[in-house]
């Protein structure tokens, strides 16, 4: 016999977080760990309990989008997520650093167990997940393991990357996983092709933000971010 | 401390157990806890003993033991003791370890060829390896 | 005893091909496929043997870049890659079509080992293999069984992207594998930064590709995307 | 087809192997085929003959056999053999299998719980279990 205890707390680690929403769309550079990242200071500021988890293990970017460092979490019971901006924050970073973490799926898979089954959230709003790349073991692993999950899809209008989101979407879909509905991101022309195609698969629109060139330097400084295009056409996106 | 959130997590999966197999008690369990982790026993058996109390399962005896971790090169296909790499590291490496045993790949690698491309053949964490329940 | 006798004969597989490219980064969006997709058109037409192996299993794309439809490998002592554009192309859309494929790392791995150990390649002097975003299975693979491989790094001047490349060098240098420089994509505006970062790891700085709003019209569309910008300063960097 | 290919990787393996141990001469080589890649098993120990006699290993016999394939969810922990989903394929998805064993994933869905999430246990290709040989 040989039980992962691990796989059954995990459950119980959520219990008091009423909605868990996976930032994805299967492609890298979209746009996911803005999204992410933005909006759970929107929420955030709004009031809402939120909870940000970074699974993006090669390449974790909430951090610096966000200004984050000199933060730990501590320990007890569990590892208690450090808050900054009022925001409850996990990310491998506290125990990579910025060096580089050359890890393998089940790796990566064994690493996500961990951090869901010790990490002690306490009572949320919202955890928002940013999302690695790609429909691999963290993306598998979170749609096994976290019953509650609805994921938001971001995309970009262009065509290599909507085929690849597109397959996301069908994979969610075919598994009945909740898809909370699709953003599109980096808009440079008035074009309603994605919000068009995003009626194929019976997914809401929920809206876009343009490119904004703004954005990259805002990086790093919350107050700057949150007076972007980027943030105010998200903010829209989620109704505040 | 976070020993206690990993024993919660065994405790709980007796339960489950118990509920799936539709037993009356659960009177013994196995637990490895691997080397790689460097759990702090102590610790992990009072934690245990206190949720095994909160959890009414006190019929059920909890044998823990030691599982040495073994790594193995993918490039070279060289094996190894994490015993022998763990002089080497420092107390914060071993920490960050500790709550993640993933990160091995960074701060060790295999003593033959240097690659980071070794995998964690046994002894990373906690596992469960027998129960033993009366109908 | 369980020995993969699969492993034994890639370097066999290899023996007539020149050089090794890997185009990577670690950050996805970078323009890694773009770069591989129209680098592989450049080099043919400049009369090399190229073959172009696309290992993002997730996200297919190099196909959709270079519109190539209805072509199936030959079955003869192995797999014989089609040529199209007198490129000997392989891609997991022969055997997955356009459907998801939800592989854990573990799948990536052995499906990688597969091909490498199945693909007749013959003689060529480029095989261009566009890489999936991460430092996962796929890279470590290469890594791992391609022992003549070389690295193409592409980057963008983003924050984000950078220091998830950085990690994606450092790995490489520690591990000693070479690599040919790096490639800063979709520039908009004309810092030196990028350049300058290069420095840092000791690695050339090949060129610049200005971001370039006719690359995706012309997607799919051979002639045409040899006649974009993209390709022009691409054909600069790499001398032809 | 590809058969040739696969056969040339088993005797190229057992020539490393006889110079890496310095033997004068493989003997015996047990090889296992497993069920899921449905090689061709004529045409496999055509081409292993044939390779065989090219490489001048002529001391070497060689025995086949079959792997029964086994899946296991990796979501409701179900286990299954491949031989039950293997009648629901058309011949197209069988041959796509046939190069790529993985894109398993896209064709055949655990049997309890309809996930793609499954492991292959074992029986995925061709692996060599066994190696005798003189010194
Ligand atoms: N609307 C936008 N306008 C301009 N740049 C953007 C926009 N959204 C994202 N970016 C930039 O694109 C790059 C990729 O964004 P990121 O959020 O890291 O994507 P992902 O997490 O999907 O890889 C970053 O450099 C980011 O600053
Ligand atoms: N220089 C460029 N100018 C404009 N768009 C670009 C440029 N390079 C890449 N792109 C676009 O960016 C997106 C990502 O490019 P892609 O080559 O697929 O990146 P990757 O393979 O790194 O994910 C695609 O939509 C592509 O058309
Ligand atoms: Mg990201
Ligand atoms: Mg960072
Ligand atoms: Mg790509
Ligand atoms: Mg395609
Ligand atoms: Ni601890
Ligand atoms: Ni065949
Ligand atoms: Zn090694
Ligand atoms: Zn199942």
């Amino acid at each position: 016999m040989n039980i992962d205890p691990r796989l059954n707390i995990i459950k119980e680690r959520l219990r008091d977080v009423r909605r868990v929403v996976a930032i994805s769309g299967g492609k890298g550079g979209i746009g996911k760990s803005s999204v992410a990242s933005i909006g759970a200071l929107i929420l955030s500021k709004s009031g809402y309990r939120v909870g940000l988890l970074d699974l993006d293990f090669w390449g974790p970017s909430l951090d610096t989008i966000l200004g984050i460092e000199n933060i730990f979490p501590r320990e007890e019971k569990g590892i208690i997520p450090p808050e900054i901006f009022a925001i409850k924050f996990i990310s491998i970073i506290y125990y990579a650093g910025e060096r580089p973490l050359p890890l393998r799926g089940a790796d990566i898979s064994n690493a996500i167990v961990e951090l869901l089954a010790i990490t002690q959230w306490g009572s949320l709003d919202f955890l928002i997940i940013d999302m690695p790349p790609g429909m691999g073991d963290a993306t598998l692993d979170i749609i096994r393991l976290v019953k509650k999950v609805e994921f938001l899809i971001v995309t970009t209008q262009s065509k290599v990357v909507l085929e690849t989101v597109e397959k996301m979407l069908r994979m969610l879909k075919d598994l009945k996983v909740p898809i909370l509905g699709i953003i599109e991101n980096m808009k440079i022309t008035n074009s309603p092709f994605v919000k068009d195609w995003a009626k194929k698969f019976d997914v809401s629109f929920l809206g876009e933000i343009n490119f904004d060139k703004n954005l990259e330097t805002s990086i790093g400084n919350v107050d700057k971010l949150l007076e972007t295009n980027f943030a105010h056409s998200l903010k829209k996106i989620m109704r505040f | 401390m976070h020993e206690w959130a990993l024993a919660q997590a065994v405790v709980y999966t007796a339960i489950e157990y118990q509920r799936k197999e539709k037993l009356r008690e659960i009177v013994e369990l196995e637990i490895k806890i691997g080397e790689l982790q460097q759990i702090d026993r102590e610790i992990f058996e009072f934690a245990l003993k206190e949720i095994v109390q909160l959890k009414k399962m006190t019929g059920m005896r909890v044998r823990v033991e030691k599982e040495e971790a073994i790594l193995k090169c993918r490039v070279c296909g060289y094996q190894w003791s994490f015993a022998d790499s763990m002089k080497r590291l420092s107390g914060e490496q071993a920490e960050f370890i500790h709550f993640l045993p993933e990160v091995i790949h960074i701060h060790s690698r295999c003593p033959q060829c240097k690659s980071p491309d070794f995998e964690i053949v046994k002894g990373r964490g906690v596992k469960i390896t027998a129960i033993k329940g009366i109908k």
